[in-house]
This record gives structure tokens, C-alpha cells and sequence, in this order.
């Protein structure tokens, strides 16, 4: 990746369903993803329950998205976060999250990589720019 | 029993158009009588006619519409619509913009009054 | 009286509030980010069987499904909007927004 | 007051200026003291904040409404509830808060009543319908 | 330097818009480029000129044109406006619909983005 | 890093967030409903004393005054839109919304 590729990380906090923001934050993700920068994203709070696995928007009668999740590394969107603490909060293991894709070699499903506070907020420091969904 | 609506935010954004519609649609199935649909705040947003959803969405603004034209009174507060530009040209059919002297007819006069917001 | 709340108990300190406020009798419908409070299992959980002790809680079906949520605190009635109708018919509102 | 009278209760729970509620939520409660109907107000949580005396949003540039509830009493809205515990987590006191008016025998000026959280469920339970702002 | 702003909330409802209004006429004080301001979620609703606040508020829609004549880049998002209502003949002069790639430049161009929403 | 934090920590947990991915170095920005967190002898005056201890946090005036927030918790300083500008400068942001 060339010296001036920027770092362009999304911080997702919010659940999902309850308000738009995930939803359309994920258009951003998938949109931002063809242009040449060095995308990541983070979950956390009730950003972890976006991504997790089993949802079902038909008796709420809005759309569901989770499975514009699961074609993330598709999109060339592999540097997905969830912090440990979010998750554990919420009674959550990475197991209960969706697949994001597989690994092109092995064929092995990829989950969102489960990392703490400082990992997060060492990436951070390392960020062009954040923008929080 | 009559019930009385209010909705605070606006459509797709916040899940408190579609709640206070799924509930409406329930009360309807049992029989109840709809005193009224109130839009207050950001919830005058939901009935401007030139909303253009994707084709595999919900049409809010058109929902609303449609419970408008089975008789329902459903008044947009005029205060909160003319700060946020939504004006009668904008407006789907069989709803109306108003005071909010509406909003506390229906308080009175309903028996119950929900509240869907954020 | 019947309680509505709407907001998830991680993030806004609503259902806390609207603790405060329920007597014996009343009940809480949790509904849209508010049923994140009916998990069972979270550092969150205790708020709704602290509720349980004294008062009825319900979540609404339409909003656990589209979380995911199947684990639920038992105890929770799970409704869904007709139950919620059936809920306002029996008792006057406050929304905790 | 007559039997017929209905009962309504405002509860305002969102602090001012950060949003529009608490302002438009205002404007309601002074239309609907002009019908037949026995009102009361109560402040809950971060809501105490709306009364909080000294207010200024010159440098915010945007319009402020302290004034308007000097004049609550005017509009016969007396019935001005604030939760203690609110107060007291905010480090607040009664006389923190705007006078609402004054009265008209003693002249004595009149401020929001401190109540507990009991007392107000109390009066939640006796309400025809109960708006929140 | 080059500075983007993104705004997430509609105007009047949400403090986020007087905010960033008053970041942004702060940083032109002090000689820095506005790389633009993109409008998303309920934020594109803050250029329609069919708002009419009271004679005595803020007009915050003309507030936004008005930087825009000074040759700012404001762009609302076109996926976001459509499904709420905000189409080109409500928009007030100065400002744009485009796509989110508009975003994506600014986020990649602008040495700085900040974002205002609630 | 510059974080900024709009949210009442009375009502949301936003604050208490934002305090965990904080490095040393990073600076805090309360604006809007998040200058509660800033008054002195509060329930929650302990985060941002907290914070205080090993970062800068800073107060908008504008949002003060209109909140009518005098006492401010000693060590927060107090900002204008043009500091806010100048912090923006100094820092990449992130926006805890």
C-alpha cells in the first residue's frame, strides 16, 4: 500500500433498528471502500449488537441488513474491531457475531476481530480522520 | 376505546414512526377508535409527499396517507412544521396542518394518549 | 399505569429513571433499543429482575427479533403489538423518551 | 373545578437547548392552559436543568426561554413539580431555580415545588393522560 | 489548514446544527479553508427553503446558503435526502445533492473532519 | 486526539466511553449537553475530576452560559468556538456521538 493511502477508521456505538445510523453508516463503509483508502471499523457499545448474528426485521416491517455484513471482506472491508468490553457487557462471545466473509485460502469463516480498549485506542492515534456512525 | 397518537420524530431515522404505526394498525385489528395522529418535533417530517424511499422500502409518508383516508384525523402542529419547511404543497393527501390546540383536544378527549419518540 | 421504554439501558440511563417513578400495579413495556434491557446475562440485567420482584415487564416480540434477543430474562412476558394495544387499554401511558 | 375537568401532567426529562424538546414542549403547555383542563408540570432528570435560573444563549445564538417561566403562574400553571433526587444529583437547590411567578396576595414570589419521586408517581397515577417533552 | 464538517441532525431539533455554524464561522475567522460540509442522515434537512422560523429566530437554511456563496463546498447526500424529502426545487441556492463519494473525498482530502449530531 | 463529547452524563453513557479509549495526550472537548459533566459537586463530577488526572478537558463557553453553569469543576478550562478551532488544529477528532 503506497506511503499516502490515508487511514480512515468508522466508530459504530449505536444499535442497530432503533435508529438509522448504523444502517446508513454501512452505505458510507461500502461506498468509501472502493476508493483508495485504508479503511477500518470499530464496534462499540451497542454498536457490538449490529453485528450480531440471527436478526429478523420482518414482523418490525423495516429492512434488515445484517447480511451486507456478512459480504464485508467481499468489499475488501477486513479490518473489522468489536471491543472485548462491549462485548462482554452485553453477555456476547464473538461466536454470537455474523461472518464477514472467508478467507480466500483457507476458506475459513472471518468474524469481527474481538480487541480491548488499548489496542482500539491505539489505532485511533493512528487515524487520517474517524467518522462515527 | 378511543386512543390518541403522538409521534415525536421523523420517518426512517428514528424507529418511532414505524412502532407508532404497527401499534395503530394493531388497535385498528381490535377495534379500537383512533382519536387522532398527532405530529410534534421532527415528527412532522413523516408526511411530505416528496419522500423517495428505495423501491424495496416502506413509503412512510404514504402509510400515514392511507390511514388518513380511512377517516383519521391526523394533524401536523403548524409551529413545529413551518420552522422545519414542511407546507401544505408538500403534504400527502388526507392529513392536515394545525394547532396545537388539536394536540390537546385529543389529550382531553381520548381516553388514552401514546407516545412514540426517542 | 404502563411505562414505555424505549431506550437501551447501556446507553441512556432511562429504564433507571423510569424505576424510580413505578408503583405497585404498574407495568414496563420495553420496546425498540429498550429491549436490550429484557437480555438475560448482561451487566444490564439486573435492572429488569430488580423490576420483576414488584411489577410485570414486557418486551415487545417485533423488537427482540429484530435485535436477535432470544435469550430472555425469565419472568419477561414477550408481546407483541396487539399485546401492546391490550396493555394501553388497561392502563393509562407515560413514555419515558 | 368541575368533576368533568381531565387531569394531564407534563413531564420534562431533557435538558434545554441541547434539543428542541423542552422549548416546543413549552409552547404546548402554554396552549393548553388556555382549555378546561387541570394541568400540572413535573421536572424530572436532566429536565430540572430547563429551570435552572441565569440562563443565556447570547453567544450560542439561539433563542432562550427562561423568561417564560416567570410567567407560568400567569398563564395558571402552578401545579410546577421538580424531582428532588434530580435536584440533589445535580447539586442543585430550590432557590437555583426560576421564579415562576408570584402570589397575588402575598406577593411572595413562587418557585417550583420540590417533591419526592413517591409523591409523583403518586400524581402519575390520578392523571387522564400524561405527556412527556 | 483544510477542514471538513459533517452534521448529522436537522436543524432547530438537534443543537448539533447551531454547533457546527458556530465552529465553522469560528475557523473562517482564523484563516482556515472549510474543505466542505456534507449533509447526512436528518442533517439534509437543514437546506430546504421551504423553513420559515419565527421573525425573531434564526433562518438556518440561509445561514448554510450564505457560506456557500462565500464558495463552499455544501453537499447533501443524495440517498440520505431522497428517502426523506429533500429534492433539488427545495433546496436554497448554494448548495448541492451529490453522492456519498463527496463524503469519502472530504474524508480523505480535508486534514481534519469534525462531526456534529446527537 | 481530540474527543468531544456532547452528551449529558446524567442521561447517557457517552462520556463514561469515551473515558476508557483515552491516551495520554488526548485532550476532551464537553460541548452542548456534555458541559454537564463539567459543574463542580454533581453526581457525576467525578468522571471528568477523573479525567483531569491525566488529560486536559475543556469546556464551550457558549454552552455554559445558555445552561446557565457557573461552577466549574477547578482545572477544566473554559473554551470559545475559536479555542474549539484551534484544539481541532492540534488534533485529529473523533466525535463521540
Amino acid at each position: 500500500m503506497a506511503e499516502d493511502i490515508k487511514k480512515i477508521m468508522f466508530t459504530v456505538r449505536k444499535g442497530p433498528h432503533g435508529t438509522i445510523y448504523v444502517y446508513e453508516g454501512l452505505e458510507v463503509k461500502l461506498i468509501m471502500a472502493a476508493y483508495d483508502a485504508d479503511i477500518s471499523v470499530v464496534f462499540i457499545d451497542d454498536g457490538v449488537y449490529a453485528l450480531k448474528a440471527g436478526q429478523n426485521t420482518k414482523e418490525l416491517g423495516i429492512k434488515g441488513f445484517e447480511a451486507t455484513y456478512g459480504v464485508l471482506v467481499d468489499y475488501e472491508i477486513s479490518k473489522v474491531f468489536v471491543d472485548k468490553k462491549s462485548l462482554e457487557d452485553r453477555g456476547l462471545t464473538q461466536d454470537d457475531l455474523v461472518v464477514i466473509g472467508e478467507d480466500e485460502e483457507t476458506e475459513e469463516e472471518i468474524r469481527p476481530k474481538v480487541v480491548d480498549a488499548d489496542e482500539i485506542a491505539a489505532m485511533m492515534a493512528e487515524q487520517h480522520n474517524i467518522l462515527c456512525f | 376505546m378511543k386512543i390518541a397518537v403522538t409521534i415525536y420524530e421523523g420517518p426512517y431515522n428514528h424507529e418511532a414512526s414505524d412502532s407508532a404505526y404497527n401499534f395503530i394498525v394493531a388497535a385498528l385489528a381490535k377495534g379500537h377508535e383512533i382519536r387522532g395522529i398527532f405530529f410534534y418535533h421532527d415528527g412532522v417530517y413523516n408526511v411530505t409527499k416528496l419522500m423517495e424511499p428505495p423501491q424495496d422500502d416502506r413509503h412512510i409518508a404514504n402509510r400515514w396517507s392511507e390511514l388518513g383516508a380511512k377517516g383519521i384525523d391526523i394533524v401536523v402542529c403548524i409551529a413545529a412544521a413551518k420552522r422545519r419547511g414542511i407546507v401544505d404543497s408538500v403534504l400527502v393527501p388526507n392529513v392536515r396542518i394545525s394547532g396545537l390546540g388539536q394536540l390537546t383536544m385529543m389529550a382531553i378527549e381520548a381516553e388514552r394518549m401514546v407516545i412514540f419518540g426517542d | 399505569m404502563l411505562h414505555t421504554v424505549n431506550q437501551s439501558p447501556f446507553q441512556k440511563s432511562t429504564l433507571e429513571s423510569c424505576l424510580r417513578f413505578v408503583r405497585k400495579g404498574d407495568v414496563i413495556l420495553l420496546l425498540e433499543d429498550g429491549v436490550f434491557a429484557a437480555q438475560a446475562g448482561t451487566a444490564m440485567s439486573s435492572l429488569v429482575e430488580g423490576a420483576l420482584k414488584s411489577n410485570k415487564v414486557y418486551a415487545l416480540s417485533a423488537d427482540l427479533k429484530a435485535r436477535a434477543l432470544t435469550d430472555v430474562i425469565q419472568g419477561v412476558e414477550v408481546t407483541d403489538y396487539a399485546g401492546f394495544v391490550d396493555l394501553v387499554e388497561q392502563h393509562t401511558t407515560h413514555a419515558w423518551l
